[in-house]
């Protein structure tokens, strides 16, 4: 289990942003100097609807504990309808998820608009506090990258 | 002979850009020495970690005790690496792998007849250069060798520089289309060998691209030469290299073992399915 | 010959555990498959077969072989550590435990597989006498005899007790360690149990398969013939048939990115996948009817050619339970020999 | 036999010139896929022809002529999903729709302890198994494919003629969702479990992908080196959760329920359970319009938080 | 193999105060395929660019990544300065260091390991990165508009006078549309033709407006700077350029049975007419259903009348192919149909009318020559009572959810001429609630409550009945009385709800234009680009986007011509180069990814394949790169992977996750 020097558990958190409301809102967040955990690394992509099902086993593959996804609220996508095609994609993937037994706290959508830094901030912390809860993802590892 | 399936670690000692797409990788042990020997023909499978691994044609003659040779063709994942490589990068490597052109038998001072395309010259280049490291062991060399263009002959100093010199090897050059500077023959290969009317008294080695192999073999049955007097080499989907993998066989033989030298009366015995 | 009353059979397992891991026979989850002996895990005694054969304890379906690490322009090779410690497999069948001479043909030769050779050396293969074949069953179309099957040691349940043959030095230095529980007989028993196996065997529907045909017709012309253009018809491409065969042994070595390493591993491969011999430029096996007849060319005469007339066929009757849409090597082999 | 006389009738007319339907195996209760150009009178069908022919009609209709493609109802929504999906030119089809009323397993034969079977026939709701060792009744309904005991219903779609509809009988026992509650009633340790163990018996033989009418991409991803994706042998339970997870994912909205992917399974893992996943969830969640749920959407669809909030051992 | 160089910049002390910078060059340096690392306290500054580039050349660099700021901030910077030293300027990538790292992570170690992370991400993105070059289309210097009301006229005319020639497609015989058959407007209630027809002239006029009236839409294909349309000119049979319009084959037609559709039927047409005195084009059309020709072979007194010999019965429909750079939609609205709202004795009783027909009866060209008359018995009215929200903000199903928003300012309207012109009369205005949002909006209707006592009742009508001798009797509730209420009313007039134009829908399918679900056309952003459509090149003008008043119809008219201008004022597109790719060798054809394609950018086509098995002709998709906006719905869509994002594909992403999970 990754550990820092204090000996606590440190998660590895992989947040997919689209480009248009959720990046820009983590850069709100920065220019706002909203501390969130260091363990969440953003991935940019152009629109929440990018993210392909297999981005997100992958990086549990690879050793994630915790992947969220965050896109432009519904309505206001930037190519009008592609978060609502993730919305459906995603709820069914996690209610699948969910059923082989992940946790389900593990995988997270949420609209975060351009404007709002503080909610970037708040939703990171949140979502990196209850994956400190919940210890390492031991269930969709990839022995082989352990 | 490197155990089964694990490579050995090999070093680009030198990287000699030969054509537009293909270049010549020298290559040694870590300890400066060559990996290991060979018989010409035979073939070496060479890999990057996380890229790939494929069988090549050691282009090198066994008679060079230094180091081996390999020309490569940029043609896909592993070769585009295999250019973009720097001298001192290292390698894995493992062989040598299947049968080679039987030199020091059925070939022995016979007159032998090289016929090439593009970089089908590479598993020749071995035998050639063998034959004439032992050059009182064998009768008169004829090489056709043909390609596309001029810029697309592979190793053209070295056959003009040190093959013709040699009064016992004959060299006949031929390009497909006409171009500047270029005041040798022009046309296809099978077309050159037909036209060069060569003795049926000699042993063919023959190796290019599949069309070309095809037409070149009917000139030559239809010159005289017999199907046993032929030899070519195959390339095909190799994976093991030591025959347990099961996917390059052609019937009951297996390229990376029983081949990949084949003369064309054996390959008659066999399923068209290559 | 030794026995053991049937009622100690979980003695027995106990005590070959202890003596070195000990895999045999148990259900999961509906299907039946060699597992770890722990306590609770019960014999699947009434199984005939395993869903996979015992091939995958010397040719697994996937072995790490080594890895590797690249820094700037130098590689590191990491040697695996294969692990080669003693084992012992119990229940296997005859034909199972013929399978291991086909595949011994294959790694065995020069150059020997390593990987192979060094789990071969440390199993020690506990065969069971088959005492119900089954409508799929056709080893004795091979010679294989389903009454006396090979292996290290022989065992017969009959009603009542356990009969151990021990047959090879592995075999007997086992049996050295058991001599408490297994009490010395002459054997006399087991003759009419062995009788009941071969009349029932003789019945078996596929039992008469002929290979004649196969034997004593030229590869091309078994090659060419027109039957390849109908038969392949129903094969849906997958590789479930290959996967279960005790004799197939193709395999693909590929690389696995780890983030810090590279790592290599041979996995099995199948013959019936469309991609089993593409190449960058074609594939020379172009539609599944060529594909599907590399499969059975491969069993029935291109193995027999190479390896002195052996047949990697040992009448299982694995594929002939579970391909989905009922093709099989006998309906292939009869066929086209137009049996 | 009504299918053969039809048969004949319709490929004189010109309907057809050849037929896709199945035929004897080797031995007395298997049946196997197959091309007739001729010799009609050797289709057979019957309650052993479990297989579902539709997938073969990618590769039948690129060659010239029409085909006479036997149906069961499950079979006709997979020729359906082709169709739409432009994976078969239908023009070349002449689907006929087949009767049914549910086709028999012969695993479960076997795990009654019959053995040496040799033959099976049917008399109404009684099967004779003829074996080795004499002969022996089943109840019919005791052996039919778990696929027919909560099948999605008997009416053939878009078969270009259905034959003698009045002989299929309805075989559904089950609640089609059964399964998945069950499993959604358990809580995420216990569901965890039960996947793990099931799917890491998975060979990896792609039987369950090559059969499937869904799964019809001229490349598979998982065999595409290039996808990045690639992932050809089982070499880690993750792989295993990979490729179903993916493939489940990918046939979601697609899928027609037939159940092939659990009847061919060599190692019984219950792959329906996955689809039948999704097809429940899509049903509560979007209704269970005909069009695929990923492709399409409304605005105020649930959020996927509809999970997260949702309490263990939800029903 | 790639040849990257890192570019770690200080940012003065915003990055370097929280991460050691020099650590993540040094760092980094040791990454596969990175040939060189450097740091320098601001890489945006010309030094800091010169830097790049000297490194790009001298070190043969073929990929660039650069740890700074947010790339929403410099990306276009520094790509700029790839460029400049010959690299593709897509060939390079930020690593966020800034705004998601040292900005709000104090601890120097932590901050400091993130960044070489994100390095690493972007490292391993650029690997894979491949040298991509923006599509160029040439655009076709011309603009259609759809619909010929007040949105399309002052579209098209602000279109023409910045020089570019603009074509209108009017279904009708006439331009002008709803405002044409308006009285007064509100709240200044200047007279609607008088400010209308002027435009109208000036539109039929100008050189570099055509008009097509009595014309459809009948196929679109192209995409943006280049559709292709196809416009069906409905036979007139009138030939319009012989036609003098004098009118006198109107007056000699002897069929005197069509409704008169300008006066919504309120009285009768000949069969040949012209919709209304200031019609545009001022010719005349044959309503064949109504034409005696037409019907029995006998008459043509029209066409023996015509001086001009400009009737001509053999007439065909006539189809006109265009090119066009941009398209605006201005489809405009109708008032719904009142058939499922019984209680009000619309159907049933003469007198109960819609607001627009009120319109028509107060105007002076209408069929009452503008005097207050009841349709029953042409008599007077002394009580009137309208009914607001008749159909909107109902969610009863019957009508429509959202709020036809003119109706409150209109009903003022009509309610203070009313009172205005024949101040003997009780008006009475039943409201769920009065909205007047707008300039002087709220003045304009307190000055009807006020200034001209009108009855302003909230509450709505419950049912409107015949108290069998012969008076109409209203009923209805006073929400703030708490009372029941029944007026005796001689007229009662609906303010019907509003809807997009029915032929919307099918023109949207035409355009590949979204629709909501009330089928208004729906804008590419609802905030930031309210008159353009998802679709590229296709621009939303008035009422067809949403429910507008005229100052609002005209003003967002300018807006979707400025669009239109500034699209046409370019000689050639530069498309987004991060755009999807279809691997025509991997597709299988099944259209998933066009149905998740808001754009419609993606076609099929059969097309011949060779994947190593020998060749066939596959039905495969193909992305047109012009319209492709790069969002990625499709590559989820494909189950097989062949459909890829050109710099965000799934390799690099694939490669990017890797890296973070090392």
């Amino acid at each position: 289990m990754p550990m820092n020097e204090n000996g606590e558990f440190t998660p590895l958190i992989v947040a997919f942003c689209c480009n248009w409301c959720s990046y820009a809102g983590a850069d709100l967040a920065g220019s706002g100097r909203l501390a969130y955990p260091a363990e969440v690394k953003i991935i940019r992509v152009p629109c929440s609807c990018r993210v392909n099902p297999t981005f997100i086993l992958r990086a549990f593959q690879k050793g994630a504990d915790g992947v969220i996804l965050a896109g432009c609220h519904p309505g206001d996508c930037h190519y009008s309808t592609g978060n609502y095609y993730t919305r459906r994609r995603m709820t069914l993937l996690f209610s699948m998820l969910e059923y082989l037994g992940i946790e389900k706290e593990r995988t997270r959508v949420e609209w975060i608009s351009a404007a709002e830094g503080a909610k970037f901030a708040a939703t990171m912390n949140d979502f990196a506090a209850k994956i400190h809860e919940l210890g390492e993802c031991k269930r969709l590892e990839d022995l082989r990258c352990k | 002979m490197t155990e089964t399936l694990i490579p050995m670690i090999g070093v680009i000692t030198d990287i000699r850009l030969d054509t537009p797409d293909v270049k010549t990788f020298r290559v040694v042990g870590r300890d400066g020495k060559k990996c290991f020997s060979h018989l010409p023909g035979q073939c070496a499978m060479l890999s990057v970690p996380g890229i790939g691994e494929a069988m090549f044609s050691i282009t090198s003659s066994p008679t060079n005790k230094d180091y081996m040779e390999f020309s490569i063709k940029k043609c896909g994942c592993l070769t585009d690496w295999l250019h973009a490589m720097e001298v001192g990068q290292e390698i894995l490597i493992r062989g040598p792998y299947g049968n080679h052109f039987p030199v020091e038998s059925e070939l022995k001072q016979k007159n032998l007849l090289f016929i090439a395309g593009g970089i089908g010259l590479a598993p020749l280049r071995s035998v050639i250069n063998y034959c004439r490291d032992n050059r009182n062991d064998y009768g008169v060399l004829d090489i056709v060798y043909g390609s596309r263009s001029k810029d697309d002959l592979v190793d053209y100093r070295e056959i003009l520089e040190e093959w013709t010199a040699d009064e016992r090897t004959r060299v006949h050059l031929t390009i497909d289309r006409p171009q500047d500077g270029w005041d040798g023959h022009v046309g296809f290969v099978p077309d050159f060998v037909r036209e060069l009317a060569f003795d049926t008294d000699k042993t063919v080695l023959l190796c290019g691209p599949p069309i070309m192999i095809k037409f070149t073999l009917q000139k030559l049955l239809e010159m005289g030469f017999a199907k046993t007097q032929i030899y070519t080499t195959m390339e095909l989907r190799m994976k093991c290299g030591v025959g347990k993998c099961g996917r390059c066989n052609i019937g009951s033989k297996y390229v990376c073992k029983d081949g990949p030298v084949f003369r064309f009366d054996e390959l008659d015995e066999l399923p068209d399915e290559y | 010959m030794r026995k053991l009353s049937s009622d100690r059979m979980s003695e027995l397992f106990e005590r070959l555990d202890s003596l070195c891991p000990l895999y045999l026979p148990g259900e999961k989850d509906g299907a039946v498959s060699f597992v770890r002996y722990e306590q609770g895990v019960d014999y699947a005694v009434g199984a005939l077969n395993t869903v996979r054969s015992a091939k995958d304890f010397f040719f697994p379906q996937v072995e790490n072989i080594a890895a590797f690490r690249m820094t700037g322009k130098k590689i590191e090779i990491l040697e695996n550590q294969n692990g080669n410690e003693p084992f012992v497999v119990f229940g296997v069948r005859a034909c199972d435990a013929a399978s291991f001479s086909l595949l011994d043909q294959v790694f065995l030769s020069e150059p020997v597989d390593p990987y192979y050779r060094d789990r071969r050396e440390a199993g020690t293969v506990i065969t069971v006498a088959c005492g119900e074949p089954d409508t799929s069953c056709f080893c004795t179309a091979f010679g294989i005899d389903p009454a006396e099957p090979k292996g290290d040691i022989s065992v017969w349940l009959t009603d009542g007790f356990l009969y151990w043959q021990p047959r090879t030095d592995k075999g007997e230095n086992l049996t050295e360690n058991l001599t408490d529980i297994l009490e010395e007989c002459d054997g006399g028993e087991i003759k009419s149990y062995q009788d009941t196996i071969k009349t029932i065997a003789n019945q078996l529907p596929l039992a008469n398969l002929n290979l004649s045909y196969w034997e004593n017709t030229d590869e091309k012309e078994i090659f060419a013939s027109p039957v390849w253009d109908e038969i392949y018809k129903g094969c849906l491409g997958c590789g479930l048939c290959t996967f279960v065969c005790p004799t197939c042994q193709c395999y693909d070595v590929r690389d696995f990115d780890c983030g810090e390493t590279v790592r290599k591993f041979r996995c099995w491969d199948s013959c019936m996948y469309s991609d089993f011999t593409r190449m960058a430029h074609g594939n020379p096996r172009k539609t599944q009817k060529e594909r599907f007849r590399q499969r059975f060319m491969h069993k029935l005469k291109y193995f027999p050619e190479n390896n002195g007339g052996l047949v990697s066929c040992v009448g299982c009757g694995r594929c002939v339970r579970s391909c989905p849409q009922g093709l099989n090597i006998v309906k292939t082999a009869r066929r086209v020999s137009d049996d | 036999m009504q299918i053969t006389k039809t048969i004949k009738k319709l490929v004189s007319e010109g309907k057809a010139d050849r037929v896709f339907g199945w035929k004897k195996g080797e031995l007395g209760f298997d049946t196997e896929p197959a091309l007739f150009t001729e010799d009609f009178d050797s289709v057979v069908y019957n309650s052993l022809c479990g297989a579902n022919l539709c997938k073969y009609m990618i590769n039948e209709t690129k060659k010239d002529g029409t085909v006479l493609l036997l149906l069961k109802p499950c079979d006709s929504r997979g020729l359906q999903l082709l169709t739409k999906e432009h994976r078969v030119r239908r023009e070349k089809i002449y689907a006929l729709g087949v009767p049914c009323r549910g086709k028999i397993d012969v695993d479960k034969i076997s795990d009654k302890g019959i053995k040496g079977m040799i033959d099976i026939q049917e008399n109404g709701d009684t099967l004779t198994v003829v074996t080795l060792y004499g002969e022996q009744t089943v109840p019919r309904q005791d052996v039919l494919y778990e696929k027919c005991l909560s099948c999605v219903g008997k009416e053939h779609v878009g078969c270009d003629e259905v034959l003698s509809p009045e002989l299929s009988e309805d075989t559904t026992v089950n609640d089609r969702f059964a399964g998945v509650t069950a499993l959604e009633e358990k809580n995420p340790e216990a569901r965890f479990a039960f996947w793990r163990s099931q799917l890491s018996k998975c060979i990896r033989c792609n039987a369950c992908r090559n059969v499937c009418p869904a799964c019809s991409c001229v490349k598979c991803i998982f065999d595409n080196p290039s996808s990045g994706m690639d992932s050809k042998a089982n070499a880690d339970d993750f792989e295993e959760n990979l490729y179903h997870i993916i493939r489940s994912f990918h046939v979601c909205g697609r899928c027609t329920d037939c159940g092939e992917c659990s009847r061919v399974c060599p190692e019984k893992i219950p792959l329906h359970l996955l689809n039948r996943k999704y097809i429940k969830d899509i049903h509560k969640l979007y209704g269970d319009g005909d069009e695929a749920a990923l492709l399409t959407f409304t605005k105020d669809d649930a959020e996927p938080s509809v999970v997260y909030e949702r309490g263990e051992g939800h029903a | 193999m790639q040849r990257i160089g890192v570019f770690v910049c200080h940012c003065g002390s915003n990055i370097a105060a929280a991460v050691d910078v020099k650590q993540v060059a040094e760092t980094l340096k040791n990454e596969p395929n990175v040939v060189f690392a450097a740091d320098y306290p601001y890489m945006c500054s010309e030094n800091g660019q010169q830097l790049i580039r000297n490194a790009i050349k001298e070190n043969q660099l073929t990929g660039v990544v650069v740890c700074s700021c947010s790339p929403r901030m410099h990306e276009a910077t520094f790509r700029k300065t790839a460029e400049e030293s010959g690299l593709n300027p897509y060939m390079v990538e930020i690593a966020n260091i800034r705004e998601q790292c040292s900005w709000i992570h104090k601890d120097r170690m932590t901050a400091t390991a993130k960044a070489v992370v994100l390095g690493r991400a972007a490292i391993a993105k650029v690997r894979l990165n491949a040298p991509l070059t923006a599509g160029e289309s040439p655009v076709v210097k011309r603009a259609l508009v759809i619909g010929g009301g007040i949105a399309g006229i002052q579209t098209a005319l602000d279109i023409a006078e910045a020089g570019y020639p603009v074509d209108i497609v009017e279904k009708k015989p006439t331009i002008g549309g709803k405002m044409a058959q308006l009285d007064k407007t509100f709240p200044t209630l200047d007279c609607a033709a008088c400010i209308l027809t002027p435009k109208m002239v000036e539109a039929a006029q100008h050189e570099n407006i055509t008009l097509y009236t009595y014309s459809e839409i009948e196929e679109v294909k192209g995409y943006v700077g280049n559709f292709r349309v196809k416009i069906r000119k409905k036979a007139r049979y009138v030939h319009e350029d012989l036609c003098s319009g004098c009118g006198v084959c109107t007056q000699k037609c002897p069929s005197r049975k069509g409704g008169n559709e300008f006066n919504l039927s309120l009285d009768k047409r000949g069969a040949i007419y012209i919709p209304f005195a200031q019609a545009i084009p001022n010719v005349p059309v044959i309503d064949t259903e109504q034409c005696l020709k037409f019907k029995t072979g006998k008459c043509g007194l029209c066409q023996m009348n015509c001086a001009a010999k400009a009737i001509d019965f053999s007439q065909q429909d006539e189809i006109v192919e265009q090119e066009y750079g941009a398209i605006v939609a201005a489809t405009g609205f109708n008032p719904i149909s009142l058939d499922k709202f019984g209680e009000f004795g619309y159907q049933t009783y003469p007198d109960v009318v819609t607001s627009l027909e009120f319109e028509r009866i107060l105007n002076a060209a209408g069929p009452t020559k503008g005097h207050l008359e009841r349709p029953s018995d042409g008599k007077p009215p002394k009580t009137l009572v309208f009914v607001q929200c008749v159909g909107s903000r109902d969610t009863s199903g019957r009508g429509k959810e959202y709020c036809s928003k003119i109706c409150c300012m209109y009903t003022a309207k009509h309610a203070m001429l009313v009172r205005e012109k024949y101040p003997d009369t009780e008006v009475y205005v039943f409201y769920i609630d009065v909205r007047t949002p707008g300039k002087n909006f709220d003045e304009f209707y307190r000055r009807a409550v006020e200034q001209y006592g009108v009855h302003y009742i909230k509450g709505m009508v419950g049912k409107v009945y015949d108290d069998g001798a012969g008076h109409l009797m209203v009923r209805a509730s006073d929400l703030l009385a708490n009372e029941q209420l029944t007026i005796s009313a001689d007229m009662v007039i609906l303010a019907a709800a509003t809807e997009p134009d029915k032929t919307a829908r099918s023109l949207a399918t035409m355009l590949t234009a979204s629709m909501d679900t009330n089928d208004f056309f729906t804008e590419a952003h609802p905030k930031l680009r309210p008159v353009e459509s998802p679709t590229a090149g296709v621009f939303l003008s008035g009422f067809c986007q949403g429910p507008k008043d005229i100052p609002e119809t005209v003003s967002q008219a300018g807006a979707a011509a400025v669009k239109v201008i500034g699209l046409l004022s370019k000689n050639k597109l530069k498309s987004n180069p991060c755009v999807a790719r279809s691997d025509s060798l991997v597709c299988s054809g099944c259209s998933n990814c066009e149905k998740v394609c808001p754009f419609g950018a993606i076609t099929y086509t059969e097309a011949e394949v060779n994947d190593g098995t020998g060749k066939e002709i596959r039905r495969i998709a193909v992305v047109n790169e012009a319209v492709c906006h790069g969002c990625g719905a499709c590559t989820v869509a494909c189950p097989s992977g062949a459909m890829d994002l050109k710099g965000f594909s799934s390799n690099q992403i694939f490669a990017e996750v890797d890296a973070i999970c090392r």
